[in-house]
């Protein structure tokens, strides 16, 4: 492995991609584009197989990117790439576009640790806190809750941010929740987030946290977690009565 | 803030020349001249300074070291205890895949960051020697059980 | 799934950033009676272990009495406990036994006849007989 | 204040002494220890309750973050007596800990227990260290490797936090289990002060119940639940007991509690030097099935012109005793990857995952040539190559 290593330069595939070069030769092909239902064999038409169940195309255009910049305003302005990247799911297209998996794992993440730290510092009374930070609310449902995909994919919507998303399901028919919507839009949220934070350092993704999902004018996301929350405590208990 | 950053020191007095030596003041002074444009490549090629190794000498012995790697001194460092953190600064050869930038006399400290912090401080296992002396048929036994100093490559970059 | 993950675990490289060391814990065992412990009590009654002790606060020392001869006993964090019998020795011999066996990392002892020992690939590389250009290669 | 890192006792008036023996007890509440995970089911939002239903903190308002309260826990160790423990001052010392960092809550990150007189346990202070270090890990794993798949980014994140590395970074601090019960401590005049120092995961029931043979290790039925599911699965060898287990979770609770002390940026310091610092082993984590398809689908998705060509480098001439083959991989006059083998179709395969391994093992630098910075650090800057497209799917 290690003989083969020097003579392979390793960034050669990044310069290939940004056309540095390998331009010389295009070898022109005449392919037949096929339309309508799956051929094996046959290649698909891209226009085609590059369209949602609702008619969106996948490009790079002003209506496709318009709600993300809406909601994210000139402060936390991200290029137009990474936004079509965080609109695009892995199961679109068959994951030939770049798409927002590895951006939302780094949302997730810094999303959970924004929380743990915000509930952790609120006052507290509790005589367990230690050096004034209440770690017993760790751990609540309530705490998981407020980074989770439930809350987020609602708040998606609510905010009408996942009306365009470039994602495929088996059954797009079969509502919010079963359709895998919800977890696609809470996926693309994180992403937007993970953005933000690849873009502009985890500060500044600490304030846009704060400022557009913690504090946003209609139904912030902690509103959304503790219902959900209530309505699943309220839900076990009647279980248990009924049982 | 978790190394021992208190003990963080130069082992100039057996590791370098004298500083003193005019010609070495000399050297380092032209090396820097000419040769900080040059490393450019050398960052570039050793992909941020992740495959680099260097060469530094230490009593005019050279080891050539990535980071992470251990050395196995067969001596007890002087004035050194475990746990401490050394800068190497008498450094031969720089090199990356495909670029090698080496000055005998040392590389001009400022281009290079080269650290390494004392991880043991043992013993090599003990054996005796045997001397036979002419016309004395007593043999002499010499129990042997050198030191042995451990280094750990703490930092090896490019600045 | 067309790439399958292998679990592997990091491997501990201490020293490169943080390092901790690797003898943890030291049981002095000694006897108020027997002779062969004169040194090591007249280092417990001067106060000298206290300080020794409060020098090294990183490691636990353990006083234990006990019949017999003295040891020193060294807990390593790779699970090594290494018996060191000081029976007869004077006080500043144990001293000397203290500090020699704290700085060890409870690895056997061994002569490495390299001078570096590495886990990283080579930077440059094997060389290969066929990577040389056509005009210079070795022909049978 | 006194602070003793010396023990004194006097062995010969112990009259019984017991073997020791590692019996586990079962866990109070799962710690899960897998890093990313993606996929979820829908089962989850149902399920939520159920896992933390017995060990769950009472609140006055669910949004009132300060007023939850775990009632089975009723104080926390006075730092007089932590200071009187010399393992726990060891252990302060032996990890740099600034003296703003309290003894007390360096104790409490050892205890495991839920049931010990009240006494509050590490449980907080995991949670809290888990989502510290899953920021951080990921964070430098997702910068400085953005092109490696994602299921090779999730085992790379748990060979750096999962609870074998964990067990391993506690080892090396040298943290040590309680495996004696009351009765021993009593007969063997162990000072009551030991124990703050010590990782007590083991409930006094399973402590007092230690007549098996000493080696003999008696599974929990955690434990064995865990090995029945995962002997459904591939990987069968992933087997992780009680005790490993427990090291991970206070080695979490510690870089949980550093952040309660000192802040955020020590505790970013303190999860470099002592987990990113370890040797990551990223090229033996890949396992290719169909190496020459996915490299064709990678080309395709990157937008490559040209088609993929295999092609002859050198030999040393199919006659000789041993032949090898030189084979590279080329996209129009570009060379992606080379391979070395004894036969064309091996030297073939080696090439095709050298250029995937070339592709997927990218590391981004800047513009200057050195190392890019994570999103976490001072003067951060957006690098082009930073972003993962995400892996192809064949």
């Amino acid at each position: 492995m290690s003989s083969i290593r020097q003579l392979v330069i390793p960034n050669r595939l990044i310069g290939l991609k940004s056309g540095i070069s390998c331009t010389s030769y295009i070898p022109v092909r005449n392919i037949y584009l096929h339309k309508g239902s799956r051929v094996a064999g046959l290649k698909r038409d891209p226009k085609e197989a590059f369209t949602t169940y609702n008619g969106y195309q996948y490009e790079l255009s002003e209506s496709n990117l318009k709600p993300i910049k809406e909601f994210l305003t000139q402060k936390y302005h991200i290029s137009d790439e990474l936004i079509l990247q965080v609109l695009t799911h892995k199961s679109f297209g068959n994951g030939i576009k770049p798409y927002n998996e590895k951006l939302s794992a780094m949302g997730s993440k810094i999303l959970s640790l924004f929380f743990t730290k915000f509930v952790v510092n609120k006052p507290s009374n509790n005589e367990l806190a230690i050096n004034g930070k209440n770690l017993d609310v760790l751990g609540s449902p309530m705490a998981k809750e407020l980074g989770g995909r439930y809350a987020l994919g609602v708040f998606a919507k609510n905010h009408n941010l996942n009306s365009i998303m470039f994602w495929k399901s088996s059954s797009h028919t079969v509502g919010f929740l079963n359709s895998g919507e919800l977890k696609v839009s809470a996926q693309m949220m994180y992403a937007l987030i993970g953005a933000v934070t690849l873009s502009h350092g985890k500060l500044v993704a600490e304030e846009f946290i704060q400022e557009k999902i913690l504090n946003s004018n209609d139904t912030p996301l902690e509103d959304i977690a503790s219902t959900v929350v209530e309505s699943n405590i309220e839900r076990k208990r009647k279980q248990k009565e009924t049982v | 803030m978790f190394r021992n950053s208190l003990s963080v020191r130069s082992i100039t007095s057996i590791n370098n020349i004298i500083t003193t030596n005019a010609y070495r003041s000399l050297a380092t002074a032209s090396i820097q001249s000419n040769i900080t444009s040059d490393l450019t490549p050398l960052k570039i090629n050793s992909n941020g300074s992740r495959d680099l190794y260097a060469i530094f000498k230490l009593h005019n012995i050279p080891y050539l070291v990535t980071k992470g790697d251990k050395v196995y001194l067969p001596f007890k460092l002087k004035n050194a205890k475990v746990g401490d953190s050394l800068k190497l600064n008498n450094v031969t050869t720089l090199g990356s895949p495909e670029y090698t930038f080496k000055v005998d006399q040392g590389i001009n400290n400022e281009l290079y960051e080269l650290k390494a912090s004392v991880v043991e401080i043992t013993k090599e296992p003990y054996y005796e020697v045997y001397r036979k002396k002419q016309r004395c048929r007593r043999l002499k036994t010499f129990p042997v059980e050198p030191f042995q100093t451990v280094l750990m490559i703490n930092e090896l970059k490019l600045t | 799934m067309p790439v399958k993950a292998i679990a592997r675990t990091s491997i501990s490289r201490n020293g490169v950033g943080a390092f901790v060391s690797p003898c943890y814990k030291i049981s002095v065992n000694y006897c108020n009676w027997g002779g062969s412990s004169t040194g090591l009590r007249e280092l417990l009654n001067a106060g000298k272990i206290d300080k020794i002790a409060q020098e090294k606060s990183n490691i636990i020392f353990e006083v234990i009495k006990r019949t017999g001869h003295p040891s020193l006993k060294f807990h390593y964090n790779n699970d090594v406990v290494q018996d060191i019998n000081i029976a007869n020795l004077k006080a500043h011999e144990i001293v000397n036994k203290l500090d020699e066996y704290s700085q060890r990392s409870g690895n056997d002892l061994f002569k490495f006849n390299h001078r570096v020992l590495s886990i990283n690939d080579s930077v440059r590389g094997v060389w290969s007989p066929l990577h040389t250009p056509k005009t210079h290669r070795h022909k049978i | 204040m006194l602070r003793r890192s010396m023990i004194v006792k006097d062995l010969a008036r112990v009259s019984r002494l017991r073997g020791l023996m590692s019996i586990p007890q079962p866990r109070h509440y799962s710690q899960p220890s897998k890093a990313v995970n993606q996929q979820i089911n829908l089962q989850h939002y149902e399920n939520l309750n159920q896992s933390t239903s017995s060990f769950q903190a009472k609140y006055d308002n669910i949004q009132d973050y300060g007023s939850y309260k775990h009632n089975v826990f009723t104080h926390r160790l006075p730092e007089s007596t932590a200071s009187q423990s010399p393992p726990l001052v060891a252990l302060h010392s032996r990890l740099n800990l600034s003296s703003q960092y309290s003894l007390s809550t360096l104790s409490q990150a050892l205890n495991l227990n839920k049931f010990d007189d009240g006494l509050a346990n590490n449980y907080g202070l995991n949670i809290l260290g888990k989502n510290l270090l899953s920021y951080y890990v990921s964070e430098y794993l997702l910068v400085k490797y953005p092109r490696l798949p994602m299921p090779i980014h999730n085992v790379a994140v748990d060979s750096l936090m999962g609870s074998k590395a964990l067990y391993q970074i506690g080892k090396i601090w040298g943290i040590e289990v309680d495996k004696s019960s009351k009765l021993d401590k009593y007969l063997s005049q162990e000072s009551e002060f030991l124990k703050y120092g010590k990782l007590r995961y083991l409930t006094e029931e399973r402590l007092d119940n230690n007549e098996a043979e000493s080696g003999v290790y008696e599974l929990s039925s955690e434990e064995i639940t865990n090995l029945k599911s995962n002997n459904n699965t591939a990987s069968s060898s992933s087997f992780i007991s009680d005790e490993v287990e427990a090291y991970g979770s206070a080695v979490r609770a510690i870089i949980g509690g550093l952040y309660t002390h000192q802040g955020e940026e020590i505790t970013k310091q303190f999860i470099q030097d002592h987990i990113l610092s370890r040797k990551l082993l990223l090229e033996n984590m890949f396992e290719f099935s169909q190496p020459t398809r996915e490299l064709v689908r990678l080309c395709d998705k990157l937008n490559f012109q040209d088609p993929i060509d295999i092609r002859l480098i050198a030999e040393t001439g199919r006659l000789s005793s041993h032949a090898i083959y030189v084979v590279g991989v080329f996209c129009g006059v570009e060379k992606l990857g080379e391979g070395v083998g004894s036969s064309m179709n091996e030297a073939k395969t080696r090439a095709v995952v050298n250029a995937l391994m070339s592709y997927y093992l990218y590391s981004p630098i800047d513009n200057e040539g050195n190392e890019v910075k994570v999103p976490s650090d001072k003067d951060y800057k957006y690098l082009d190559g930073i972003v993962g497209l995400g892996d192809v799917a064949i």
